[in-house]
């Protein structure tokens, strides 16, 4: 589809969070804003979904040469509307209590509302951006955009890790400049027309020079793999991801590192088409298959639940890489409906960590206990959170994970699958270890004076309905989001087709 | 013209191997203008090279925002703080500048490709610009104030830009356009983080940063 | 009338098991310079015993009621399916070698049962034991078993009887003669002989058998009494007539019976003297010396098997 | 009924009852969970019973899983499994009724229906993705359920995590060798699997890691870690179903995979399975000879009758890879009866354990006794299944494992040096096996039921509600049915074998009242031998019963006072002469706590003894890999101290590897 529907379906998702943002800006931080940035994921959601309709069967929506969705991006779309709707949902009732228990104050709150649906928007330009060098200037606004959002909090420890975050992903993704220009200049030199469109690199992908592109691909996954968590840039997810506030941790973690790895594999088409595959495929594992040590060995010794869930994080990207890796249309499909897992899975957990840190006032695994003997519902939804992202059924991950294993083995890198394998087990040794702890058991007997900070409190926006001491608008987007990672588990229709067509556009045998 | 090439990109070179040798943190952010203003004047130079109107326009652009603009925002962090000079490296001066004769040379090895692909003047040049990426690391790893890592990440940005005129004349001006905005936003960004940590730690030193770890 | 061969030797057993309780302890009682009490003694000790009142222990159930009833009838079954006089038995498929075997575990199983059930010290105490012994005698008897089966192609005990008359050579094959001597050493653990048990002590601590029974009075001491002495001698007569088995009557006709009756009265009555002798020249073990004598019967018995294989 | 409607009466079922249990209250929710559970176990049976007569069912629906689809496909061998499945559940269903009457918990109510469905349709998936899917949502239910009772013991949250992690741990490997299995035959249907043609060397690392898998599934040594620690702090209906039903799962892949899929494979594979399964039977009654938990002590004879089964298929696959199915079908059908055996009875006795447990609050058989005449009925019916597990006639254990030797002990001639070495010593193994469990179920029902109650909690326990009396009084019919006539099952077993192409052949045993074995000169007849015993016993009774009437007496205290019920030989002491033969392997430990007088050192107050047995294996080879974990923890806890310039560092080092590396590579 092109012409004016065409730039539509692609501008609606820009404007809509762009939209929400001004209106925050100019209205603060009041209910029916809240509900624009809701209703703006959602559009975003619903903008990915609808292209569905053109791309499934490998079309495109194409507006113009800078902006294009194709199924890749269509998937990445319904990502980041699905679970910016679940985080911004989830949100509301975040930020109400912050402002009840005095955390932040009204200028914080409306600087909340308008950079939240900024990043939103970051993001979506990242993923219809076809223009290569707009793709990375999209990614590198997302690290502008959330560096205030990272240090919401302003204490100590959310400023460092606000530092750290703005430091280490700037140089990054500047790296990840050197590559782009590096790769402009081979296409210059190919005499590629619009030298940073990716439709036309992929077209003339053979000609470019394959030592440029060598040193070019490597810069890029060290530049956008900083932005995904990858090693060997990847300490900064863990501090930014646990100070973060929860729904923004959710965004970061469940779209905004896979819009990186989503840049990975554009990227990818281009290389393995020029240069040795081998090598791109032996760069995407180290890197990889490190990450994932990494976050296993990390894991294991893991006191702090909101840093055990980001190097999860880290985990699961690593994962999608070295699906990216092995590069086969099923591992790309499994890679992506894998990301579209881990996110709302993700989400789902961060949101309800941010709860537990409400409620307990620390982030210490050892400190909280016997939770769902005191609050039921909000271990639940923790709980299924973890057993979504430790991969089993009948949630998505699971199947992902199988088809990753099934393509590494396919594609012949039967060790990567053991190796891969055995991390994942030590992580869910890791994982379901300190879950326990955290979940199971008698509550602690508590001093009755210490009471947590009244749940469900009335916040500035008005009052608000709860379910069993949480609020509905936090209680039913994750229970939402669990279905929905459920749903996509079970059954293959709602994004199958799309998958297979993906798979398609950045997968080779 | 030539020479004036060579002459401009040593000057690079030399200005970010020059950071790594000053403790003076206005000196530094001198040595910074000092390497906004030659990038200008590589731009010019390219534009002359190349007859391309629009490098003229982008060499105006980097010198107002390289050497005027940023190092603006710089000296007023400086101004903001009382801290006028590096503490010690965590490299001393002397490993630093061994360790930056290794980085030049390993900038030399790994864009060789890049020169091999179209061997031109421009091109040969085109390691001082990687060197200058690996000295912005280079410093970003070894100095502790907030100000001397946000130069080191200024200094790697000037690297690309270096490489990125060296090689293709530039990327397409859109793109130009929105990267400059990143680096001014980012450095913009940083200038209120370094507000935020003198407030909260009362310092910029960011080695004392070490509450969240593992 | 190879029922009435069933029948004969059901009744044998029955009779005969005091009496080779009484020969045992006449040969011994001789053997040691006394004059003895004749041959019928036990006899005449059941019937006193059969007589008196039977006595519960307080807090105990019906498992203690249950147990002799239940040791007798286990023995009784053996004494019925096994080819002891006849091979010729409509009963021969009932039950094979390990059944038996499996059946005398049953009744074994059953008076632990019952000491456990007084709940007095001396009857779990008993009943641990006794398991023990069990337990580890186990692998020997089902490793000799399988020697033994091995040469026939069958467990059939009748079958293992048949084959060693057609082929009296291979009584003396070694692995014949190793399952013999792995099985005489389980036949003396499990009929509770020296040097694993002594039946004819009531010293507390050296008790295996006798402390299980320790509670039973009148009919049900009659009944322990007469299972055990059914036990030893069905377990004598199956170790003589599966290595021994000559005599054992293989048609139903009459003369064969008798002479198959004879044949093994003979054969329980030499085996009995043979270990009574034995035991008089024999001190009892210490409990856990035991299960080394038990070891050294299963190295005989994995020897067998073996030697039939490798040596056949 | 047709297999298909049956399989979807499972999950209708399973769903409904899920959803009603959820749904009702505290009050009827044990009765909706049960009677649901119970109906998924019907339409199990119905299913199986229908693949085992004969019937056969595919099927596959595209529209679900994503990456893949969903094949269904039934036939005898699937058949068997749901069948045994569905009746553990059936039982297991009606005795939560009452167990669980008032206190059972939401989650764990509306789970049991679910976990039972996941279990009957884990040996009807038909491709590698559905097989895993569903073998997972059945490890997830049940880990779910065994915590079911995490509020009320610390220990339910470590065996929730040993439970995880192990069954983690065996899906991995499974979940490699299927893949690799399905990658290497270009398609994941078991139709594609088994027209593959692999290498040997293929083959061979898919069965190793398979059997791996399913191996830790069965609780097979040293795997087993999980078993004797789940079982255990599971509810006692979860108990049950765990260890009768879902470990059989376990054989199922081994039989499935290895003879079937695999279509039998080298001698080899098979000697694997024969010395994992018999290690395990040994160590599996080890353990349970010297267990005083009685739970405990019923999940170690999990392990040790699965290993038995495994001997059994071991030996089976040996002698079908030589080319004799005669032995290979006898002792497959051997170990496929003994499953439905040990099915029958661990039910049985898990649910009695359930009954002591609820009455008494224990577990502790030093504690318990006396519950002879508290709990008639238990008590006996526990015995029923205490005879059966210690393999004596006339229980239906004693059949199987006659069947296992039967088919061990024929295989000498013709046979070369390797067999000739194995079946002796696997004949030692059982009969060991079958002795030490003798001793173990003597132990737990002797200490446990019969004598005078060792605590107050055990001289006040109560007789249970009727349905958990009329559970397991079903329970013991069947297992009753199963030890009269193990030859009706002929005709079963052998459709079982037709399934596995390498071992058919005819049909294995037959005969009604007297058992008869194919091709070789064995029978038994276990009816007749129970009719021989009742008719013997009652002769005795008859004839002794005239005389003076039957008195009741103090025991003898050896001249002392009355016997106070501290004095009475607990399962400790029981198992005490085993502790001791068996020291090496068990390494019991024990502590001796000397108090002495205030006044003098040469007077004491008191002494504490303890022993304690742990799981050597364990203790050997889980510690080292837990150790290894934390050290990788703690080096790489070092890369992430908090210094941005460490941080920065890190990202440099790695930018020049990288360059180095494609200057290399160039």
């Amino acid at each position: 589809m092109t012409g004016t529907p065409a730039l539509l379906l692609t501008l609606a998702p820009i404007v809509a969070p762009i939209a929400a943002a001004a209106a925050a800006y100019l209205m603060g931080w009041r209910r029916p804003v809240a509900i624009a940035t809701v209703a703006a994921a959602a559009i975003v959601l619903i903008a990915g979904a609808w292209s569905a309709t053109w791309t499934a069967d490998g079309g495109e929506v194409a507006a113009g040469n800078w902006l294009r969705i194709d199924a890749l991006s269509g998937v990445m779309l319904i990502v980041i509307g699905a679970v910016g709707v679940v985080a911004t949902w989830a949100g509301i009732g975040y930020l109400d209590d912050e402002l009840a228990t005095g955390h932040t104050d009204v200028e914080g709150a409306r600087r909340y509302g308008v950079l939240v649906p900024l990043f939103l928007a970051a993001m979506v330009v990242a993923v219809l951006a076809n223009n290569l060098g707009l793709l990375w200037a999209a990614v590198e606004g997302t690290t502008i955009v959330t560096a205030f959002l990272v240090g919401h909090r302003r204490s100590r420890r959310s400023v460092e890790a606000s530092w750290k975050y703005v430091i280490i992903c700037s140089v990054g993704i500047a790296l990840a400049y050197l590559g782009t220009v590096l790769v402009n200049y081979a296409a210059e030199h190919a005499g590629v027309e619009g030298s940073l469109d990716w439709t036309q690199l992929v077209a003339h992908a053979s000609e470019l020079d394959p030592g440029v592109m060598r040193l070019a691909f490597a810069l890029l996954v060290v530049g956008f793999g900083t932005k995904a968590g990858l090693v060997p840039l990847h300490s900064w997810l863990p501090d930014a991801h646990s100070q973060a506030p929860a729904p923004v941790s959710a965004l970061m973690s469940g779209v905004l590192l896979p819009v990186a790895v989503y840049a990975l594999a554009r990227y990818r088409v281009i290389a393995v088409a020029g240069i040795d595959p081998g090598f791109v495929r032996g760069l995407l594992l180290a890197v990889g298959l490190a990450s994932l040590l990494l976050a296993a060995g990390l894991l294991l010794a893991q006191r702090d639940y909101k840093r055990l869930l980001a190097y999860s994080s880290i985990e699961h990207m690593a994962l999608a890489v070295v699906g990216l890796a092995i590069g086969t249309p099923l591992a790309i499909a499994a890679t992506l409906l894998h990301i579209v897992g881990h996110g709302l899975g993700k989400a789902v957990l961060f949101c309800s960590a941010g709860e537990i840190l409400a409620r307990e006032g620390t982030t210490r695994i050892d400190a909280v206990r016997g939770l769902f003997a005191r609050t039921p519902v909000l271990a639940g939804l923790f709980g299924a959170g973890l057993v979504a992202l430790l991969g089993l059924p009948p949630f998505s991950l699971f199947v992902s994970e199988i088809g990753l294993i099934r393509a590494m083995v396919g594609a012949g890198a039967w060790w990567v699958a053991a190796v891969v394998l055995l991390l994942l087990l030590v992580v869910f040794v890791a994982i379901s270890g300190k879950a326990a702890g955290i979940l199971l058991g008698d509550p602690p007997s508590r001093d009755p004076g210490v009471s947590a900070p009244a749940a469900g409190s009335s916040g500035v926006v008005g009052t608000v309905a709860t379910v069993a001491g949480l609020r509905a608008s936090t209680v039913v987007p994750l229970v939402g989001a669990l279905v929905a990672v459920a749903v996509l588990g079970i059954v293959d229709w709602p994004l199958g087709q799309l998958l297979h067509a993906a798979g398609q556009i950045v997968g080779t045998r | 013209m030539t020479q004036l090439l060579y002459l401009i990109c040593g000057g690079l070179l030399l200005s970010s191997v020059m950071v790594l040798w000053r403790r003076e943190l206005s000196a530094i952010v001198r040595l910074l203008v000092v390497q906004g203003v030659l990038l200008g004047a590589l731009a010019l130079v390219l534009a002359g090279r190349l007859d391309s109107v629009e490098l003229v326009v982008v060499a105006i652009g980097v010198v107002a925002l390289k050497a005027v603009l940023v190092p603006r925002i710089l000296r007023r962090v400086l101004r903001d703080g009382n801290e006028a000079r590096e503490t010690e490296p965590l490299v001393n001066v002397t490993a630093s500048i061994v360790a930056a004769a290794f980085l030049i040379l390993l900038a030399y090895a790994a864009s060789r490709p890049l020169v091999r692909l179209s061997p031109s003047a421009e091109t040969q040049a085109v390691p001082v610009g990687l060197a200058m990426v690996l000295l912005g690391f280079f410093v970003l790893v070894t100095r502790r104030r907030a100000l001397s890592q946000i130069v080191g990440f200024l200094l790697l940005d000037n690297g690309i830009a270096a490489t990125a005129f060296l090689i293709t004349g530039g990327v397409p001006g859109i793109v130009e356009l929105a990267v400059s905005l990143d680096v001014l936003l980012v450095v913009l960004v940083l200038q209120v983080l370094t507000a935020r940590l003198r407030t909260t730690f009362g310092g910029t030193d960011i080695d004392e940063l070490r509450e969240l770890h593992d | 009338m190879s029922t009435l061969g069933v029948v004969v030797q059901v009744v044998l057993l029955i009779v005969v098991a005091p009496y080779l309780v009484g020969v045992m302890r006449q040969v011994r009682a001789r053997l040691e310079g006394r004059a003895g009490a004749g041959a019928g003694q036990p006899w005449r000790d059941l019937r006193k015993l059969f007589r008196k009142e039977p006595m519960s222990p307080a807090g105990s159930s019906w498992v203690f009621v249950a147990a002799p009833a239940v040791l007798v009838a286990s023995t009784l079954v053996i004494a019925a399916v096994s080819p002891f006089v006849a091979t010729v038995s409509p009963l021969d498929g009932v039950a094979d070698l390990f059944a038996v075997v499996a059946l005398l575990l049953l009744g074994t199983v059953a008076l632990a049962l019952a000491g456990l059930d007084t709940g007095t010290a001396f009857g779990g105490m008993g009943a641990s034991r006794e398991m023990t012994v069990a337990a580890l005698a186990e692998p020997t008897i089902l490793l000799a078993g399988f020697a033994l089966s091995a040469r026939v192609g069958s467990t059939n005990l009748s079958a293992i009887v048949e084959r060693g008359q057609q082929s009296p050579g291979a009584v003396l094959s070694p692995a014949t003669l190793l399952a013999a001597v792995a099985l005489a050493v389980v036949v003396v653990a499990e009929a509770g002989r020296l040097p694993v048990d002594n039946p004819s002590t009531h010293l507390e601590l050296t008790m295996i058998h006798e402390a299980m029974v320790l509670e039973y009075a009148g009919r049900d001491l009659a009944l322990v009494e007469f299972a055990s002495a059914l036990r030893l001698t069905v377990l004598l007569g199956l170790w003589a007539n599966l290595f021994l088995p000559w005599g054992v009557a293989t048609t139903a006709s009459a003369p064969a019976l008798l002479l198959g009756v004879v044949a093994f009265v003979a054969k329980v009555a030499v085996l009995g003297a043979v270990l009574a002798a034995g035991e008089v020249f024999m001190a009892k073990l210490r409990l856990f010396r035991v299960p080394e004598l038990l070891a050294g019967s299963f190295l005989f018995g994995v020897l067998a098997v073996s030697s039939s294989f490798f040596l056949a | 009924m047709s297999i298909g409607w049956a399989l979807v009466g499972v999950l209708v079922i399973a769903g409904l009852g899920a959803l009603g249990a959820v749904a009702t209250g505290s009050r009827g929710r044990a009765l909706v969970a049960g009677v649901s559970t119970a109906g998924v176990g019907v339409f199990g049976v119905l299913a199986g019973v229908s693949a085992l007569g004969g019937e056969a069912f595919s099927k596959t629906i595209p529209q679900l899983l994503p990456l893949s689809e969903v094949t269904v496909t039934v036939d005898a061998l699937s058949g068997l499994f749901c069948a045994l499945i569905g009746g553990v559940a059936v039982i297991a269903g009606l005795y939560n009724i009452g167990y669980s009457d008032g206190h059972g918990s939401r989650t764990g109510q509306s789970l049991l229906p679910l976990f039972v469905a996941a279990m009957i349709l884990v040996p009807a998936a038909g491709n590698v993705t559905t097989f895993l899917v569903l073998w997972e949502v059945m490890a997830l239910v049940s880990l779910m359920l065994v915590l079911a009772e995490h509020r009320l013991r610390p220990s339910v949250r470590d065996a929730g995590v040993w439970y995880a992690a192990m069954t983690h741990a065996g899906l991995v490997a499974i979940l490699l060798g299927l893949v690799l299995f399905a990658s290497k035959a270009g398609g994941e249907s078991f139709t594609a699997l088994r027209d593959a043609d692999l290498s040997t060397t293929t083959r061979s690392v898919i069965f190793v890691l398979v059997f791996v898998g399913f191996g830790s599934k069965a609780g097979m040594v040293p795997l087993h870690v999980w078993l004797p620690r789940a079982h255990p702090e599971a509810p006692s209906p979860v108990s049950a179903l765990m260890s009768a039903a879902m470990v059989k799962l376990g054989l199922y892949g081994v039989l499935r995979v290895g003879l079937d899929l695999l279509g039998g494979g080298p001698r080899w594979w098979w000697l694997l399975v024969l010395v994992a399964g018999g290690v395990s039977a040994l160590f599996g009654v080890l353990q349970a000879s010297v267990a005083v938990d009685l739970k405990r002590l019923l999940g170690y004879s999990t392990t040790e009758n699965m290993g038995l089964i495994l001997l059994g298929v071991g030996a089976g696959g040996m002698f079908a890879a030589d080319g004799n199915r005669t032995l290979g079908s006898l002792l497959i059908a051997a170990g496929l009866l003994h499953a439905l055996n040990h099915a029958g009875f661990k039910t049985l006795l898990f649910l009695g354990a359930g009954s002591v447990l609820r009455a008494t609050g224990l577990r502790d058989l030093d504690r318990l006794g006396g519950l002879v005449s508290r709990m008639p009925a238990t008590t006996a019916l526990f015995g029923v299944g205490a005879l059966a597990a210690a393999a004596l006639p006339p229980g239906n254990g004693f059949v199987s494992e006659w069947l296992l030797l039967q088919g061990l002990i024929h295989g000498l001639p013709g046979a070369d040096a390797v067999v000739a070495v194995a079946m002796p010593l696997a004949v030692g193994v059982v009969a060991l096996t079958a002795g030490l469990g003798v001793a173990t179920f003597v132990k737990a029902f002797g200490t446990g039921f019969l004598a005078r109650p060792r605590s107050e909690e055990a001289a006040g326990a109560k007789e249970s509600p009727r349905t958990m009396r009329f559970a397991m009084l079903v329970a013991a019919a069947v297992c009753a049915g199963l030890a009269i006539s193990p030859a009706s099952l002929g005709p079963a077993l052998t459709r079982v074998l037709e399934a596995l192409p390498t071992v058919r052949d005819g049909s294995p045993l037959e005969g009604g009242v007297t058992l008869r074995l194919t091709g070789i000169a064995g029978s038994i007849s276990p009816v007749l031998i129970l009719a021989g015993l009742f008719v013997a016993g009652l002769l005795v009774v008859v004839l002794v019963r005239r005389g003076l009437p039957r008195r009741e007496s103090l025991v003898w205290g050896c001249g002392g006072t009355r016997l106070d019920p501290r004095m009475e030989y607990t399962a400790t002491s029981f198992a005490e002469p085993l502790t001791r033969v068996f020291d090496d392997v068990l390494r019991p430990e024990h502590d001796v706590d000397v108090t002495h007088h205030a006044e003098s050192q040469y007077l004491i107050e008191s002494v504490r003894y303890r022993q304690r047995v742990d799981d050597r294996v364990e203790a050997a080879l889980y510690p080292p890999v837990l150790a290894a974990g934390n050290k990788l923890g703690a080096v790489l806890s070092r890369l992430q101290n908090g210094s941005v310039h460490r941080y920065l560092a890190l990202g440099l080092g790695g930018l020049i590897v990288v360059l180095v590396v494609v200057g290399l590579t160039a």
